[in-house]
């Protein structure tokens, strides 16, 4: 069963690389930007037949690891 | 499958070599054979075009311990203590895809220093760039210098010192050279040549993947607008696996386990086994259904012809795999014994225990292709450029042109992402002539420079080989380092072209010649043929990497003015040669006429007696001129210090212009106590070394009397602005 | 006093601390991450480099690791714990120091002499500089931009929990002296029981006056005060 | 209009960090994974009214700046 993951900035936390990111799109001259965010994304692949049983040990890996619970939020959706 | 002449030119083979092959087998290869082959036999592996004239360099002398022919170079620097040092290329690679070619290439040439038993302790490299307008320029410029930065920032060498140019020869092709320096004992030198039958073939470190099949024909075959094509051949660095390598090959060779190793460079595993064997005189056969395997499926083809990174073949001594396996899994590397030495001289492949392939090692080695390829003499150039008819500018107004050009300006926008100070023996860091690096709990150091000039060569092959291995060695002189060997990599365009290979052969003459004249001998070097797209050549960049000696520490010898008041020395004659200077490319961009001469024997004295000079402790600070002249190199001294210089007026009648910005050889700058002069002007005399006294320091001004005065600010400044602004 | 250095794989200078340790008479040992207990400490070090090569978060992976609930147990009995550069990434990932690292405000890996300001001289990590004084240390790192939320950045300013501040050499602390856009020009920040300090730049290179300067000493003399 | 975009090394492709979050999460005993694979995260606010247009300049943001053609692939997606 396969599940991506997006992983993003809390909304207060400061993005230095989305700012950057925004700013040089926007040099090149791509300027209908409003904003920009970066965070990270996975591709997990989990050895389990029940949907929900899967779903949860995914949420367990963002909670122990893939995820600082304090600066960042995240998304698991089936693929 | 069937093999087709369009799949042998695919693999960049000629038809005669394919018909080579057969005879040399005694029948048609099989598609896994011919693709080991194909890595074997291209440039990159073989040398087929260069070997001729690479066995004319001089490789020997008391500070040799190995010259070319291992993976790296390995020098003598007194109490047991030897550095081991190479460059590389990454130039086809790194154009492709910047960060990525860049990074594989600082991790492939720190696995051939470490190979071989050495902690690296520094990294440096030369990159080249197309035109700063050129639309691709900046993102390779960044891309590269990143990767370079990411790569040696992870694994924790510093990388110390370098060279970054631009010129649009390169806009199609940059180069990416990196080299590395390590330190080993000398009694704990590892080699690659096998000894003894039927020991294990282990192999260590990352899985093999589908990453790079062929890099090694790419990086010696011309781009064209097929490159595109050529993409999934790019390999992804990991530099985090390669320092957990670093450490457990060097935890490895502390005992006596090891008879033979090498790292898996260009053309993996193929050339790693074949050179092994070859070198033993002996067979290999390697079970393929063995090697760690990143993705599935992958095939014997596949197998052999990987470029992943961070992987290394280990020759064990009976009985040592046990203990050699702990160390691994500490590591949490791979380690599998996937062969074993043989008796027949052939390569033995098998997969589900059938033989795949079986390729006597001559075939592949030493029966190589080998090219006597036609060469022509440059034709001189013999211009004579007229001052009077250019247009008149002032000499103010050509400085800030020359110090605030990409060439010119001040690289530390690049060096400041480079870590230099990790493991804390960095004495000097980039930005001076050349970059000193402690030998560790030692206070004796080395010191490194990495030099080229295109342009001279370009203008005249023979005299810009010898003058750049020249410049190459100021630059140790000038750190009060004794220049002791070096490396070089050679970046050339299409060799199957008689001028380029006469380039080629010219350029190396000068560099045998400088080399032998100031016992400088080679040790390792690279070559890198085929630069160039569409039969557009690069102008031919032979890179220097020099490695020098200071038996005993002090303060570091740098460029910057240190005092106020002082005299200051310009050591060696000034004729004012102006052809290919800094001065009329940046200013009237006139690339015409013949590089400067070289005199080897000025050279020689000039440098040797300014290193006695230095060794008596009468040097404040110190630097060669080169490039953009005398004037260019009294501004850098200035550029970094709060003290500035009153140059007088040259006393015989003699153009400013070419005074000021001619690039004659062998020329120092010395900044002294006045109060010495007597005493050095008596040593400059019983030397015959011409010299002239052409100024004193002063706070915070550059002068020239009654015809520029810039303060050392603004000259700063100047120096700065360039990439701020790109 | 005894010290342990912990090494990660990817610490790149666990060797370069190690010897500044033993140069001002340190006991150390060096401990690898796979132990599950550490020797008798008076100090434990968190060495900078790449951790795990940086990957995920810089510090997270290693944060994981079998010593860390080791180094966790003697920070909470009061072992005083010093991280310095991806020391310091590590102990904002373990939760041990509040706050995170952010990559750098121009996303380049930054390295260069700094000035730094001593913002409190009463722990026993500074007690031998003076309040407000210059240093001048090496920094070397991608992700050093200091980040909190606004109460605990309260915290630290009531308690005197900064450590270090980024400032020029006249000792300015504002946006032009700020290399990685550090929040409030924060280098360096203690815990509020004051055992725990992370710190961006390196000390360790600053110990010997033919390399560089000698401005780290006092940071490891006032531990043996 | 907002959107997001994933980017993923291509297939092939050496992950390094998809390959120690693998072994990490596995050693933290969530070994359930098969695989891993990690990549970046982009979400985008653009200043268009139409979809098509608004979605063509995210396009040529990632073609130009966000992606690296040559290892990476990626997906658009409205949210
Ligand atoms: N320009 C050169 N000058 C001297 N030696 C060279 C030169 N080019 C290559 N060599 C030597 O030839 C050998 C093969 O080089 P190379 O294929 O680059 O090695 P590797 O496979 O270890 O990267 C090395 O010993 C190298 O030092
Ligand atoms: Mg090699």
């Amino acid at each position: 069963m396969k599940f991506s993951v997006t992983v993003i900035l809390k909304k207060d936390v400061l993005d230095p690389q989305g700012k950057v990111v925004e700013n040089t799109l926007a040099s090149m001259g791509l300027n209908s930007i409003k904003s920009i965010r970066q965070g990270k994304f996975f591709q997990i692949e989990v050895d389990e037949k029940d949907h929900t049983t899967a779903e949860k040990k995914v949420d367990e890996m963002c909670k122990k690891l893939l995820v600082n619970l304090i600066i960042e939020d995240y998304k698991i959706s089936k693929i | 499958m069937k093999i087709t002449a369009q799949i042998v030119e695919k693999h960049g083979l000629k038809l005669e070599e394919y018909e080579n092959i057969k005879k040399l087998l005694e029948r048609e290869p099989n598609f896994l054979e011919l693709g080991i082959f194909s890595a074997m036999w291209n440039e990159h592996c073989s040398y087929k075009s260069s070997r001729v004239h690479l066995k004319k360099l001089p490789t020997k002398g008391k500070q040799v311990i190995q010259g070319p022919g291992e993976n790296a170079g390995v020098i003598d620097i007194g109490d047991n203590d030897a550095i081991i040092f190479k460059i590389e290329s990454h130039n086809h690679p790194s154009y492709i895809e910047p960060y990525q070619g860049a990074a594989t290439g600082v991790g492939g040439i720190l696995r051939d220093v470490f190979t071989m038993g050495a902690r690296p302790i520094a990294l440096l490299n030369s990159i080249h760039f197309g035109a700063p307008e050129h639309p691709k320029t900046k993102s390779l410029l960044n891309g590269v210098v990143s990767g370079i930065g990411g790569y040696g920032n992870c694994i924790g060498i510093p990388t110390v010192a370098g060279e970054t140019k631009f010129n649009d020869t390169y806009n199609e092709n940059i180069l990416v050279n990196a080299m590395a320096v390590g330190h080993a004992k000398k009694d704990k030198i590892f080699y690659s040549k096998a000894k003894g039958l039927n020991k294990s073939v282990v192999y260590v470190g990352s899985k093999t993947g589908r990453d790079g099949i062929h890099g090694a024909s790419m990086a010696s075959a011309e781009f064209d607008e097929n490159s595109e094509e050529k993409k999934p051949t790019v390999q992804v660095g990991d530099p985090f696996t390669e320092k957990l390598l670093m450490e457990a090959c060097l935890e490895l060779m502390k005992d006596n386990s090891i008879i033979s190793i090498q790292d898996m460079g260009a053309a993996g595993l193929t050339s790693s086994s074949v050179e092994m064997a070859s070198k033993g005189a002996l067979g290999i056969e390697l079970d393929l259904d063995k090697v760690p395997c990143r993705e599935e499926n992958m095939t014997p083809y596949e197998i052999m012809l990987s470029e992943s990174q961070e992987r290394m073949l280990i020759i064990l001594e009976d009985g040592k795999e046990k203990n050699a396996k702990k160390i691994f899994d500490k590591w949490d590397l791979d380690f599998v014994v996937i062969g074993k030495t043989t008796n027949t001289n052939k390569l033995t492949l098998k997969f589900n225990n059938r033989i795949e392939g079986e390729i006597p090692i001559d075939a592949l080695a030493s029966n190589a292709p080998l090219y006597n390829r036609k060469w022509v003499k440059k034709k001189i150039q013999k211009t004579r450029i007229d001052l009077k008819k250019l247009k008149k500018i002032k000499i103010e107004d050509a400085l800030i042109k020359i110090l605030s050009s990409p060439n010119h300006s001040n690289k530390s926008w690049i060096t400041n992402q480079y870590d230099q100070n990790v493991m804390c023996d960095t004495v000097q860091k980039s930005g001076s002539d050349a970059s000193i690096i402690r030998i560790h709990n030692k206070d004796k150091a080395i010191a490194v420079s990495v030099d080229s000039s295109a342009n001279y060569c370009k203008a005249y092959p023979l005299v810009g080989g010898k003058q750049i291995v020249c410049e190459n060695w100021r630059n140790l002189i000038t750190v009060g380092a004794k220049p002791l060997a070096i490396t070089n990599c050679l970046n050339f365009g299409n060799p199957e072209n008689k001028e380029i290979m006469g380039e080629f052969a010219e350029c190396l003459e000068g560099i045998k010649e400088a080399c032998e004249f100031l016992n400088y001998p080679v040790v390792s070097g690279n070559v890198s043929f085929y630069n160039g797209t569409n039969k557009k050549n690069i102008y031919p960049t032979p890179v220097i990497g020099g490695v020098g000696l200071i038996k005993k520490l002090s303060k570091p010898l740098n460029h910057n003015f240190k005092k106020n008041n002082s005299t200051v020395i310009l050591i060696g004659k000034t004729f004012g040669h102006l052809e290919q200077s800094c001065f009329l490319k940046e200013n009237y961009s006139i690339n015409e006429g013949m590089p400067p001469e070289v005199n080897l024997l000025n050279e020689k004295n000039n440098g040797e007696t300014l290193l006695k000079l230095i060794d008596k402790k009468l040097i404040l600070s110190s630097h060669d001129v080169s490039n953009g002249g005398l004037i260019t190199a009294l501004s850098e001294m200035s550029i970094g210090s709060e003290y500035g210089i009153k140059i007088f007026k040259p006393k015989k009648l003699t153009n400013l212009y070419e005074y000021f910005f001619g690039e004659d050889q062998a020329r120092y700058i010395v900044e002294i106590e006045t109060n010495n002069l007597g005493k050095i002007e008596k040593i400059l005399k019983e030397n015959n070394t011409y010299y002239e006294n052409i100024g004193l320091t002063q706070k915070e001004f550059f002068e020239i009397e009654k015809e520029l005065k810039i303060s050392t600010n603004d000259l700063f400044k100047i120096n700065n602005e360039w990439y701020k602004n790109y | 006093m005894r010290s342990s250095v912990i090494v990660f794989p990817g610490s790149n200078c666990d060797r370069d601390i190690a010897i500044a340790l033993e140069k001002m008479q340190f006991k150390n040992q060096m401990v690898w991450h796979k132990e599950t207990k550490l020797p008798k400490s008076d100090l434990v070090v968190l060495p900078g480099g790449f951790s795990y090569g940086d990957y995920l978060r810089s510090g997270a992976i290693a944060g994981k690791s079998l010593i860390i609930d080791e180094v966790v147990k003697a920070a909470n009995s009061g072992c005083l714990i010093l991280g310095i550069c991806n020391g310091f990434q590590i102990l904002t990932e373990t939760g041990l120091l509040k706050g995170t690292l952010l990559r750098n405000k121009n996303l380049k890996f930054i390295n260069k002499d700094v000035h730094i300001k001593v913002m409190n001289n009463n722990t026993k990590f500074s007690n031998k500089y003076k309040n407000n004084q210059l240093l001048k240390i090496n920094i070397a790192h991608n992700e050093g931009n200091y980040f909190t939320d606004p109460k605990h950045l309260d915290e630290l300013n009531k308690e005197g929990l900064i450590a270090f501040k980024y400032c020029d050499e006249k000792g300015n602390i504002n946006n032009g002296t700020n290399p990685n856009g550090s929040l409030e020009n924060i280098a360096g920040i203690l815990n509020l029981k004051k055992n725990i300090l992370g710190m961006m730049p390196h000390p360790e290179r600053m110990i010997d006056d033919i390399i560089s300067n000698k401005d780290g000493i006092n940071l490891f003399s006032s531990l043996l005060n």
